[in-house]
């Protein structure tokens, strides 16, 4: 595995040696500044982001809050930079895990098919047409709510389109003639799978993660403004969005906040996604 | 014929596997339907009754069966949570019955709205390849795609609502009453709903048509002379909006979720908030006839996608 | 530059001048200074390998160039028009009057060229729809006509298909009779027969000339291959990166070059007549002949069937499967050079697959008397794993022979060094180690892959189509090399090609493939002084003309 | 080609136009002057009154239904169905007058038989299911129901209950309504049912037989579900709802000017809970700390914007004869120091850990769990908050006892012994394991009393025990806060949680 990110490392440097690739330069802002901030509010918030106070209810934007205050008297900036952090932190855990799994079945399906390439191949056609977040909804009905259980549901709700990927990588790689020539050395299935096809399937994979990270983020505040992901007194920037629903006519910068911030993040990622296409097309167009 | 034959019998096979899955899931559900419908004043005699009632001292297989026929022949069951009279549930037939104009008629100004607005703003697109307008484009659409359909019905809602004074928030009206003004309102969120969806599919479409617009027919077509009018409208369009009738089928199925949301966002009692409510009350039966109902929706768009697809591309259909 | 013009034999009436014409791309000049000239009722072939400015030169003409494309200097007069001027812009308006009526253009792949959801009748009716006042109810006849023309049959059936239920030398004919049914002044074939098998290039070589003769057009036909230009053109120019190097009537440039290049892409040219005195002949030929009977093979196949499934993944629907190899049956000697030649999808592919073990749906005997044969392919940019460096490329098959057989086990060091002798073998020196195939050229690639069959040094190689890829130039330098390998390592290649005189030249031994079935096979002189089948005469038939 | 793309344009901007042209006509605030409608909060749960449990649905059937007896906007019960009642001496023999010329909603007038059949199905007389616990024949409620003559009722009740009386609140329904197929719900309170949407709301029309004459003033009532709490906020500025009445506080604020915002205790009695059988909460220094820590004050003032009342033990303060004030013992305000000491005391000088389980539908409950959860902080208490559904909560909590602490609310009926009775050990509603011997004989003292002033002084022991055990730490009523559109008028609270829609008028 260790061979294996090294491997991304190296695509990440390819790309960020293109200049000229503005998709890539502005993501790697835009989630920088996000992850940075949220990474910075697991540690430290300019304010406390449960203290209360009944004086500084709705403040609007200022310099001592710069996001303005909730119902609560409660610093939005603090609460956002904490939102953002576990909205970052459940989705990578999401994409991780589902991720880690796509590349383990989509690699076995994919290279040797056979009846459980057919079966995982029924099951996925099956989830992927299906909306993800109704999917997410009716697991959570079972498994129950809350962050464990989000976590597992999107895991599992997101496994098959990474699976679908991988899978389609590897059946597209699986006949090329230098894995056809590596196979007639007689090298091994895992190193043929592991070695040989799967460093060549990253650049894809890589933009799929991006794409997958994005979705995640959208479903995990979706539910949570549903009222069925994170709950208070976590944070969350779909449970501020719901709460600030209300507050609307208001204080409409408590739903600007939140709101922004997911398109901040949403935005940067799929840029940055675009961006490592973008260059790791050209480097592989460049025959 | 035989392919559809084939499809056909894949279709069914996935419904019957859906509908037992979803049978089995909400029997594992944890949380007792019985206390949960009772509330605080359940006592163990109108416990035990309502239990009789439901049919819970069955064993699964006869549950599910007895469910399934009932489903077949068009009795859908009985919610556990709404009653249609003094002593009689509401049949789910009828309560999604009376939900679903809702939802569809959004799913249907959705994608009216998603085509009418999309396709041409990705001809124009494709066709500004290169000037300043491509990369404001690019710039408006990636923004577009970023931004949660709940969040957008949150603005639309505060600028169109409450700034604009275009609709009233909340001002929901029943397509029985008033099909004009439920239309009316009904714009605003399938504006949400449309917004990220439009800028996906201009995106898909302008790709598209640029490998097209690069594929060898059309320096033949330009060889002939043929205005560049004529190349994009005889030639190109045609071809590079096959691939995104598929795309289209999957943002059907994308707005069936995505009205879910939306739905709780303006107070729309469509599909969507009857399912997030039924989940939360545990009314069973309508949870599961409306997943089987949404996958039905969804693997019926693909097969329809998938003939209509077989019907304008010659290189399938004749093969 | 002066001289050079004054050379040109001088045309009375020319149809078509190119001037001093040069043509940028970003920084790059893909044509530089070109000048040319056809004349009515002339064909000029311009030759030329890939990149050497050919097809920008007659997509320029045609007001084709892409919007990436400047002209920097020049001009085209189209019968005394000047239709392109350098430092004006391209008047695409102008260019669409001549576009399709008076000249028209024939490109390569048929198959794209065609849009793929039109039904080719409608596709010629374009042409007179966009440039006639015919009335609607003659178009058909009229297109009907024009496919009658260039030998189509079934017009009316023929009318209403899609492109993709054409076989690739209808779809040929079809775009030639878009091109000629306004009957132009000029045609421009780009390559019109590269993507069609011999037998049918032929026909359509036979085709375009009989339409020069009756309409009396000018012909600008771009090709890489010098013999196919020879066949049919009245004169030749010569292009190389961007230039043209020498232009002559077709006789003269193979009898007289004046060129060095046209000299050395003439003698690449793998011709018949050449390949007679075919160095290392004494050392295979001998091997093969004298001690063929006492050496033990290094394969045998008999009576080999091959299958292909069709392939149905669907849970209900019956798996068919198609005979692809009938009764394939010969034998390979080490140190020998066998032959496959045949069109595409006769099979040639399936077999060596079905030896190699890559396809195990086979009925029959394959006999391996060596380990591990390896496999060269066509295409060098597929051929080599993109994310490895060359280094890692060629010591993986040590590593995989040292873990399949610990005897073989070999240090770093040895792998190292092993590589690097292989590496100089194949013409490459160390430094291509550290790089990525996608750091290196085609012929390079090609190098890599063959060096990386070899390493382990086994008893025989197949080598699928190892040229068919590559530039003349490049693919004598490859077969050069083959046929040096083997005979330093004394391995023995079963080389397959569609190419006759491709086979020709590496070849002891050749068999002639059709349908899935060997329909001849024999010592390669002895098959090409006399080949007893209709179809091997088929084949040869280009040279007999 | 290009034409056909014309039109399609033009078909797409026809049809833009028009949806946009009938957007600005949406809303249906009422013009005219004779119907009301009111966003309700909750679906309701039920259209059969006596099936009913949800408050949320008894505020609506209270319109369309009618007992023996109601309540009045003062807490005490007046005649409806029946005209009068007598008592016997032992409380076991309740006689009912019948009133001359109630109607039911369909035109048919009330018969004893109508009386007979729904006590009888209250009590679980004609099938053995008791639909009202109280009123149930196994726990001392009704033997047996006699017609004595057509307009008087006899009801036997198996044990003297000086609180029976508001049990017979019961609607009256028409004799066999209440198994007959599609019954719509009849009754003859002064509104009858018209139609019920899931999700959208129930519309209700004038009774036009109504007993008391000159109600009542609107024709229709709709009572419309709003979206959210969130959104109420909207719909009322919006013009698509007119009165509401579960304001929070800041919602208040913003409405005050452009509405009538009237504020009035709720019967709800809302605490944190605390599970007496929990291993660290079973120690009543811990319990006590917890009532010490909390800022009663400060939960009233973010939650309810200081509208609620502050208790400490579990009594309405509205039921003045009853109640008594037991706010000094912990004190309102936050006691941080006395806090840590108990703690310390019982063992826990580091702190100890909570988990609130709260009811995630209930806005209000999760907003005091989150103001709750941060004073618990400052006495060392580190609180975590576990939402959870409603199904979940009735199952895990409620039902299951399996918790730490919750946050909720009990609703009241009018008789104060409600709230007091689940507290008896071996209650099945004592969810909180609250154990004390004297307790529930003072209890079981308090029931068997006769005499108003006796009972009033045992229920007093009975809260001071409560608070001196720490049994729960008691937070607040909270208050309803309604707003009301300015044209209308003579909207009225209830000590019980109803919405009296026969009193409320446009303002002429």
């Amino acid at each position: 595995m260790t061979q294996d990110e090294s491997r991304t490392k190296v695509y990440r440097l390819k790309g960020l040696k293109q200049r000229g690739n503005p998709y890539l330069w502005i993501g790697l802002f835009m989630t920088g500044t996000a992850v940075l901030m949220a990474l910075v509010g697991f540690f430290w918030t300019p304010c406390s982001t449960t203290a209360m106070s009944a004086a500084e209810r709705f403040c609007a934007p200022s310099p001592g809050h710069p996001f303005g205050t909730d119902n609560f008297g409660r610093d939005i900036l603090s609460r956002v930079m904490k939102g953002a952090g576990s909205t970052i932190f459940i989705s990578s855990l999401v994409v991780f895990f589902s991720g880690g799994l796509g590349i383990v079945i989509g690699a076995l399906t994919g290279y040797f098919g056979g009846l459980l390439d057919e079966i995982v191949m029924r099951f996925t056609d099956a989830v992927n047409g299906f909306p993800s977040i109704l999917l997410a909804l009716v697991m959570i009905s079972i498994l129950g709510s809350g962050k464990k259980n989000l976590i597992l549901s999107l895991g599992i709700v997101f496994t098959p389109s990474f699976v679908r990927i991988v899978r389609s990588e590897f059946i597209r790689l699986r006949d090329a003639d230098y894995i056809s020539r590596a196979r007639l050395m007689g090298v091994g299935r895992l190193r043929i799978l592991f070695v040989h096809i799967l460093p060549n399937i990253f650049s894809t994979f890589w933009v799929s993660v991006m794409i997958g990270f994005n979705n995640g983020i959208l479903a995990e505040s979706g539910m949570s403004y549903l009222g069925i992901g994170v709950r208070p007194p976590d944070a969350s920037l779909g449970e501020m969005l719901s709460d600030a629903q209300g507050y609307l006519l208001r204080a409409p910068w408590y739903a600007l906040a939140p709101g922004l911030t997911i398109v901040w993040i949403v935005l940067g990622f799929s840029l940055l996604g675009e961006g490592i296409r973008q260059s790791s097309g050209e480097a592989s167009d460049g025959r | 014929m035989q392919y559809f034959g084939k499809k056909t019998v894949t279709l069914i096979m996935t419904l019957f596997l859906v509908s037992v899955a979803a049978f089995l899931a909400f029997q594992i559900i944890p949380g007792d339907v019985v206390g949960s419908i009772l509330g605080t004043e359940a006592t163990p005699e109108r416990e035990a009754k309502l239990r009789e009632e439901l049919g819970f001292n069955d064993p699964p297989v006869v549950r599910y069966m007895n469910w399934i026929t009932g489903v077949l022949r068009g009795d859908l069951g009985k919610s556990w949570r709404y009653s249609k009279s003094m002593n009689e549930m509401m049949p789910v037939a009828e309560l999604i019955g009376d939900k679903l104009p809702v939802t569809l008629w959004l799913a249907v100004l959705s994608v009216l709205l998603i085509v009418i607005v999309s396709v041409p703003l990705g001809v124009f697109w494709a066709k500004s390849r290169g000037r300043a307008a491509d990369a404001v484009f690019s710039v408006l659409t990636q923004t577009a795609m970023a931004v949660p359909s709940f969040f957008l019905g949150i603005l639309v809602t505060y600028l169109f609502g409450m700034v604009l004074r275009w609709f009233t928030p909340g001002g929901y009206v029943s397509y029985q009453d008033n099909f004009v003004g439920f239309l009316g309102y009904l714009i605003f969120p399938a504006l949400s709903v449309a917004v990220p969806k439009i800028a996906m599919t201009a995106r898909f479409l302008r790709n598209s048509l640029l490998t097209e617009m690069s594929s060898d027919y059309v320096r033949t077509a330009r060889s002939k002379g043929a205005t560049e009018q004529r190349v994009m409208y005889g030639h190109v369009l045609r071809n590079a909006l096959m691939p995104v009738v598929t795309f289209l089928g999957m943002i059907i199925a994308e707005i069936v979720a995505g009205s879910i949301v939306v739905e709780q966002v303006f107070g729309l009692p469509g599909v969507g908030r009857l399912l997030i409510s039924s989940i939360s009350t545990r009314d069973l039966p309508v949870v599961e006839i409306l997943v089987l109902y949404i996958t039905a929706v969804v693997i019926v768009v693909y097969f329809l996608v998938d003939i209509v697809y077989r019907m304008i591309d010659p290189r399938i259909s004749h093969k | 530059m002066e001289d050079r013009v004054g050379m040109f034999p001088k045309n009375e009436n020319p149809m078509i001048q190119i001037q001093n014409l040069s043509v940028c791309f970003g920084g790059t000049e893909a044509v530089k200074n070109v000048d040319l000239e056809i004349a009515r009722g002339e064909i000029l072939g311009v030759v030329g390998e890939s990149g050497s400015g050919k097809s920008v030169t007659a997509l320029t003409v045609m007001g084709l160039l892409s919007e990436s494309g400047r002209i920097t200097s020049g001009r085209v007069i189209f019968d005394k028009d000047v239709l392109i001027e350098s430092g004006e812009r391209l008047n695409r308006a102008l260019y669409r009057r001549y576009q399709g009526q008076r000249m028209s253009m024939v490109f390569q792949e048929p198959m794209t060229s065609l849009n793929p959801t039109r039904r080719v009748g409608a596709q010629v009716e374009e042409m007179l729809m966009l440039h006639t006042e015919l009335p609607r109810q003659q178009w058909r006849e009229k297109v009907l006509e024009s496919f009658v023309s260039v030998g189509l049959r079934d017009v009316e059936q023929l009318y209403n298909c899609y492109p993709h239920q054409l076989s690739g030398g209808m779809r040929q004919r079809v775009m030639i009779a878009m091109a000629v049914i306004l009957h132009p002044d000029l045609i421009v074939a780009d390559e019109p027969t590269t993507a069609l098998d011999v037998t049918v290039q032929n026909q359509i070589i036979a085709l375009l000339r009989e339409i020069n003769q009756k309409e009396h057009n000018a012909m600008l036909f771009i090709t890489h291959d010098l013999n196919l230009a020879r066949r049919l053109c009245h004169r030749i120019a010569v292009m190389k990166d961007g230039r043209v190097v020498e232009t002559q009537s077709a006789k003269d440039i193979f009898e007289n070059p004046r060129e060095e290049y046209t000299r050395s892409l003439i003698q690449a040219v793998p011709t018949r007549v050449r390949c007679k005195a075919r160095p290392g002949e004494s050392a295979t030929g001998t091997g093969s002949a004298v001690s063929g009977e006492i050496r033990r093979p290094v394969l045998e196949v008999h009576d080999l069937n091959v299958y292909y499934q069709e392939g149905t993944n669907s849970l209900f629907g019956r798996r068919k499967r198609r005979r692809v190899v009938s009764g394939a049956d010969f034998v390979l000697y080490p140190g020998e050079v066998m032959g496959l030649v045949g069109e595409s999808g006769c099979g040639k592919s399936s077999l060596s697959k079905a030896i190699l073990g890559m396809n195990r749906n086979v009925e029959g005997e394959i006999r391996h008397f060596s380990t591990r044969p390896q496999m060269i392919f066509q295409d060098p940019y597929s051929s080599l794993n993109p994310s490895r460096t060359v280094g890692w490329l060629l010591q993986e098959p040590l590593r995989a022979a040292g873990r399949l057989d610990k005897s073989r086990q070999m240090s770093e060091a040895d792998m190292r060094a092993a590589a690097c002798d292989m590496l100089r073998r194949v013409g490459l020196d160390e430094s291509c180690m550290n790089r990525k195939p996608s750091q290196l050229s085609g012929g390079q690639r090609q190098r890599i892959s063959i060096g990386q069959a070899l390493i382990t040094r086994p008893g025989f190689v197949i080598a699928d189509e190892p040229v068919s890829a590559l530039d003349v130039t490049l693919q004598a330098q490859i077969m050069e090399l083959m046929q040096r390998l083997q005979e330093e390592l004394g391995v023995a290649y079963l080389f397959i090609s569609h190419d006759i005189n491709v086979v020709y030249r590496m070849s002891d031994r050749i068999m002639v493939m059709k349908d899935g079935e060997i329909v001849e096979q024999g010592d390669t002189e002895e098959l090409f002084a006399h080949p007893r089948e209709a179809y091997t005469k088929l084949l040869l038939q280009e040279d007999l003309e | 080609m290009k034409k056909r793309i014309s039109v399609y344009f033009m078909a797409a901007l026809l049809i833009m136009t028009a949806l946009g042209g009938c957007a600005g006509s949406t809303g249906e605030s009422s013009e005219d002057k004779s119907s009301v409608v009111v966003g309700i909060q909750q679906d309701i749960d039920s259209l059969d009154p006596h099936k009913a449990t949800a408050a949320g649905t008894k505020e609506i059937l209270f319109n369309i239904f009618e007992g023996l007896v109601k309540p009045d906007p003062n807490g005490n019960l007046m005649n409806a169905v029946a005209s009068g009642y007598s008592i016997s001496e032992d409380g076991l023999v309740y006689t009912f007058t019948l009133r001359e010329g109630v109607k039911f909603h369909n035109g048919d007038e009330v018969t004893a038989e109508d009386v007979k059949y729904s006590l009888e199905r209250c009590a679980g007389i004609l099938d053995g299911t008791a639909l009202m616990s109280t009123l149930s024949a196994e726990k001392g409620g009704i033997t047996s129901v006699d017609i004595l003559d057509s307009r008087t009722v006899q009801v036997s009740v198996g044990s003297a209950n000086m609180e029976l009386i508001y049990s017979f609140t019961a609607a009256i329904i028409p004799a066999g309504s209440g198994e007959e197929a599609e019954a719509h719900p009849v009754g003859t309170g002064p509104f009858s049912f018209v139609s019920y949407k899931p999700q959208e709301g129930v519309v209700l029309a004038k009774h036009a037989d109504y007993w008391q004459s000159g109600l009542p003033y609107l024709d229709e009532v709709t009572f419309k579900i709003v979206n959210s709490p969130d959104t109420a906020l909207l719909d009322l500025q919006g013009g698509s709802i007119d009165i509401y009445p579960y304001l929070t506080d800041s919602q208040a604020a913003e409405l005050s000017g452009s509405f009538q915002v009237m504020s009035a205790p709720s019967n709800v009695v809302q605490a944190l809970f605390l599970n007496n059988a929990d291993e660290t909460l079973s120690d009543v220094r811990v319990r006590q700390a917890i009532c010490y820590a909390l800022d009663k004050d400060s939960v009233n003032e973010f939650v309810f914007g200081g509208n609620g009342a502050i208790i400490s033990s579990a009594m309405l303060p509205t039921l003045q004869d009853f109640y008594v004030d037991v706010n000094d013992v912990y004190g309102t305000g936050a006691n941080a120091e006395k806090a840590k000491e108990l703690l310390a005391d019982a063992g826990y000088a580091d702190g100890i850990d909570l988990e609130i389980k709260v009811p995630s539908n209930y806005e209000v409950h999760m907003q005091t769990a989150e103001v709750v959860a941060e004073q618990l902080k400052e006495a060392g208490i580190n609180a975590v908050i576990a939402p959870v559904e409603w199904g979940t909560w009735l199952d895990e909590v409620y039902n299951g006892r399996n918790y730490q602490a919750t946050i909720s609310g009990i609703t009241c009926d009018q008789t104060p012994g409600y709230l007091l009775n689940r507290f008896q050990t071996e209650s099945s509603k004592n969810f909180i394991n609250y154990a004390n011997a004297e307790y529930d004989e003072t209890y079981l003292k308090a029931a068997a009393s006769l005499d108003l002033a006796e009972k009033a002084g045992y229920y007093k022991e009975l809260q001071n025990m409560l608070v001196e055990d720490a049994g729960t730490a008691f937070l607040s009523v909270p208050p309803i806060t309604v707003a009301v559109k300015p044209e209308l008028s003579g909207y009225t609270f209830y000590p019980v949680y109803v919405q009296d829609m026969s009193v409320v008028r446009y303002a002429d």
